[in-house]
């Protein structure tokens, strides 16, 4: 059978399930899959992190170095997050600069850290107009199943409270902690023949007309949003969705990011 | 940079005078270009946006092809003098998400199965920016899309709404962007149905609820500044 | 029918006119389509200009900054020319880096400018050998009717006029006008059929078999000559077209250069 | 960087309390990401890689395909975060070659002539660098073809050799690497072959002789390693 | 770089000793290449230059095949060290128009409707600059056409003209060139047909006559060296 | 006949006379093609040579210019080695930023200066910590007819001998010789079918299985090697070319760089 067929199949399959209030795997629709982060694996970073969420699976190492600031800025630091499809993590990912998808999922994770207020940037200043840290947040996906949006956010997030300002290096007095402030966290609802669900895997997204990502702080404010995919959404799905990324975004922030 | 003014809102009225639910002044012409098949100039506030549609066209390679529908390509680009300090020419990260999420807005109302095997590009020129490039774009590419007389379910309209001094407000400019709080572009068709959402910043559960009834307003003012304008092409081309 | 026999059947058109002193749009040989000049139309600019020479329609965008000098010329500010064949403008143009024509054409304009000495550098040092004044010309082609060189050139000249030092942005002073000293006038003949012609619509450009570009300065010199096009021109026409561009050149500086 | 050590073999001893013949610890893992075909996880000392093969499956733009046998693609990535300096991301100059000859390391062994038309894509991503990342890189791949089921004629199994305080040893550390005074890597087959072979520093005759010994050693020692974790794996995979 | 001399031209000499209407000694060789199909190596004064030819041979991908003639492309480079600051390898802005220029100065002369689908590639490495060198690209691919075996209408004969000191002079140096008032190089059929013009800097409409007139006498030279080159080469051919 | 015909019997007839003994221009397995070394043919270069083996052709320029030191050698000057595989040698060279082969001939090349110590780069300093020199070797090949490793690597070798500080132009005082300590010589053998031939043609190198250099410096020792190809290689293999390879490089040594 070729490749559309199955396809179209599966495509049937999920739907006809979704009707149902069934998901393949045997989730509810608000289920996520087995999360697991494990910090500190990379001693050549500032800080790193690894994400799963189900067979999805990220890599992110903070690297942290002096650098000139921004003329608007000369009081901050800087943060610049970079994600990488490495080509080892799905067959349609091929080596080369990220593509689109890529580089809207590194700017939503830049943006949800940076418009949370996690860092404060001003806490990243050497010396004001001259010298500020800068903190490369670099993703590497190595196994894609669906979802790389709210591994991502969490890896980075659990990344950075990992991370370690390398002052010895530069000769700028002793290593210390990153003061991190905020703990966003990414939740992804996909829209499934009017359905809404959370976690989408990748055959779930691959149905999906439209994908939405949530990014909420500690104090359940939206620091961040983001819609994807050529499906319109109704208000009232928008809000359904809005109504139930805060809980579990509370339950992962404290599971996974809290106790660290 | 100028420095933070003191306040951007006061007695409810915004540094440029306008109301918080109140859009910049809005400047449209249709089918400026000889060359594209659609095209639409359109100003709001300090934003100068041309949109130019080529297509349905024939795809190259041909492997990009799909047997069943039209592909649709959207470009947004900023003119290296579009802003204060010089853009280096071509695209950077800003405008690849902005043209991924700009036809993402676009497709929804496009009837693509009408040009299987085919290609509709959409290129927007940033020709001055002032805050809410990417929502004129939108605006402006969907006139040239009807201009081009490309079928479609309807008109896409988008605006930006966003918190400054605390106040949920409508259509930010620079400033107001640069010292707001937050900032949510939107675009939806007449129907209601959303098509474009991006925030940043930080709104309550509340403010997401107030910015939403705003943006509505914004997008249906827009939507008929979109219709008088394509219905006065029309008209000016039956009377000719 | 085909493009190519539509294509064929209007080189016949146009060659035929041509052969009875005519062209498709009625024009005289040397007669220029309709010409708009409009300044300071970007806010954004030091300096701007919509340029129209039919429906040939091009945006030139001046921006100024201070940069490092040449070391061979450390009291000499630069010029860089820049011209985007942007893809609203044509059919043919697509997104990416400027190709060989757009290449050509900005390296054509900006000797236009730096050879008539229209701008004098050494106004442009800031600090000799440390800093000077970089004047970004950029020419953003909007519609392309044919004849992009003199639109170019002359929405180029006409944004020079309109252009101001950013000295206060800057912390140098007040803001001032550029000072223009001359004013290149660039005027474009093809050939067709043994035939000169200037000013060519894309039809007429896209089948004459060469192309030549001619600038002349306020004092009638010649500043810069271009020849393009795969088709070799004899001495006497040569001659006949430095003859002819003279007068037109004064009359367009005249018109749309020395009035602003 | 850290200035160097007076001396970096004491006693028969290196600074990690290796002997001059003794590999680093070892660590290995097969299977362990879900989409790839055959993957592999190694760890050698500090340096962390892993390794996914993808294939053989279509060639594209078909022009690449060769009619009688399968290509062979190598891919040899530092992640951005594993160096002390922050890599920029992509290739350099470093990447490409070591690319080239571990891809010509491994295609003596793979049964190319099985899959005409095709290609066998073979991705490496260094996750942390402490030396000898190009053969850990060549060891993991060697598994994870295995793993995907590729018809090889036998395991490539390499290690590096070099001279240290003038004395030729086997696999090098980062610090050894820097300080030292030659660097051999090399991969061979268990029939003893040689794929892979590269050297810059300064060997004499004779001690290029002990080096190639040496050689020999490491690779029959990580090669009973590469053996365990392939028959662990189908043992598992039995077990289920 | 050195200030400007007081005189470029003192008593009707110039620096070098030259007349005002001499060109700088030429070298010629023909055929210098194995594997290229033509080939010209080529000398004025201190540009030193070399042409190969490739083709007619197919070409890749096939969509940029012309049906009814073959495709010319030529590309000018200048090796990094042909220039006192050395150069990044590769194209740059004034290495694309110089190709483009000096394609459609040869393009002219070839009979490319006896090789349809087919393209002739030209390369012009430049080994060392001191002014002139498109025009000696030009020269120098003429003859390497003619070596290559294309058939032609005839050669393409090239050379500068400037001005300097007020003088109108043939033949540029470098030091001419920087601190001239204006440069025109030109390219011409043995039958007087201009195929490349190009100046800048300043020309009286006297002046211009004047340079056409040196223009013609100096391409009128070369071409003479352009052919007792070519005959040179066949004779020795048939000698062997 | 099919260009795959040709090289089939082509093939064969390598083959078959390796079998005997022999090779196809007559030389001996171990008799290098006729050498030459022009030195001193680039004025804009601070060095260059041509080195020609048989029709293999390159030309290589040397330019010295001031930069900044890496941070983790202050006082030490910089060796960048680029390859050129210009498209005038080859039918199969493409205008384009270096291949695979390009890229990993150019860093044996550059390996073999440096590892040998040919040049000690503590002289290349100029300030510590702040100025150095950066010494470029730029190889152009001209006319590819095989072993390009061995002409590119005795060329380089060969304009580091005719090179000057270009101290003059930075007015650091007056131009000198770059002072040259070992003379790095690389030999490149070929398998062909169990056999081992040095100096392969380009015929020969299209057959070959698998190629090896070794680079060895006055002294006898080795100072590099690089295996291509996707052959094997036997150890008996190794060490008989490892035999043979000191003889040849100190004659070639002798012949075409101590003489300079």
């Amino acid at each position: 059978m070729s490749d559309d067929i199955i396809a179209e199949i599966k495509r049937d399959y999920i739907y006809n399930l979704a009707k149902k209030g069934k998901r393949v795997d045997g989730r509810a629709f608000d289920e996520y899959r087995q999360i697991e982060v494990e910090t500190g694996i990379i001693d050549s970073a500032e800080g790193s992190a690894k994400a799963k969420i189900g067979d999805t699976q990220v890599i992110v190492g903070i690297k942290m170095q002096p650098g000139k600031p921004f003329p608007d800025t000369p009081d901050q630091g800087a943060i610049i997050t970079n994600v990488e499809f490495a080509p080892i993590a799905s067959p349609s990912f091929e080596p080369g600069p990220p593509n689109e998808n890529a580089t809207e999922l590194a700017r939503v994770v830049d943006r949800g850290v940076r418009e949370s207020g996690a860092i404060d940037l001003s806490k990243l200043c050497i010396k004001e107009g001259e010298d500020i840290w800068m903190v490369f947040i670099d993703v590497y996906v190595l196994d894609h199943d669906g979802n790389l949006m709210d591994a991502s956010a969490l890896g980075a997030i659990a990344a950075l409270l990992n991370t370690n300002f390398p002052n010895e290096r530069y000769e700028l007095g002793k290593d210390a902690p990153l003061p991190i402030i905020d703990l966003p966290v990414a939740i992804t609802a996909a829209e499934i023949d009017g359905e809404i669900i959370l976690d989408p895997s990748l055959d779930e997204e691959s149905i999906a007309s439209t994908i939405i990502t949530m990014i909420t702080g500690k104090d359940d404010s939206l620091a961040g949003m983001q819609k994807s995919g050529t499906g319109p959404l109704t208000f009232d799905q928008l809000f359904h969705i809005s109504d139930i990324v805060s809980k579990k975004a509370k339950d992962i922030r404290k599971k996974y990011l809290e106790t660290s | 940079m100028s420095n933070k003014p003191k306040k951007l809102i006061e007695k409810g009225k915004r540094l440029d005078g306008r109301k918080v639910d109140e859009l910049r002044p809005i400047k449209i012409e249709v089918g400026i270009l000889k060359r594209a098949d659609g095209s639409c100039y359109m100003e709001l506030g300090g934003s100068k946006v041309i949109a130019a549609v080529y297509g349905p066209r024939a795809v190259h390679p041909r492997h990009l092809q799909e047997a069943t529908q039209v592909i649709i390509r959207y470009r947004y680009d900023m003119a290296s003098f579009s802003v204060k300090e010089r853009k280096r020419p071509g695209p950077d990260r800003r405008s690849i998400e902005i043209s991924k999420v700009s036809r993402e807005a676009l497709e929804p109302v496009i009837l693509k199965e009408y040009f299987p095997r085919s290609v509709i590009d959409i290129f927007v020129e940033i020709l001055q920016a002032d805050a809410g490039t990417r929502t004129v774009g939108i605006n402006a590419s969907s006139v040239a899309l009807a201009d081009a007389g490309i079928p479609m379910r309807g008109i896409v309209s988008s605006c930006a709404v966003g918190k400054v001094d605390g106040e949920v407000v409508l259509d930010l400019t620079g400033e107001e962007d640069n010292y707001g709080e937050a900032d949510m572009p939107i675009a939806m068709t007449q129907e209601g149905k959303i098509t474009l959402l991006q925030m940043d910043g930080n709104f309550t559960k509340e403010e997401f609820t107030r910015a939403i009834e705003l943006a509505k307003k914004g997008c249906k003012e827009i939507y008929e500044i979109q219709r008088n304008a394509l219905i006065s092409k029309y008209e000016g081309v039956n009377n000719v």
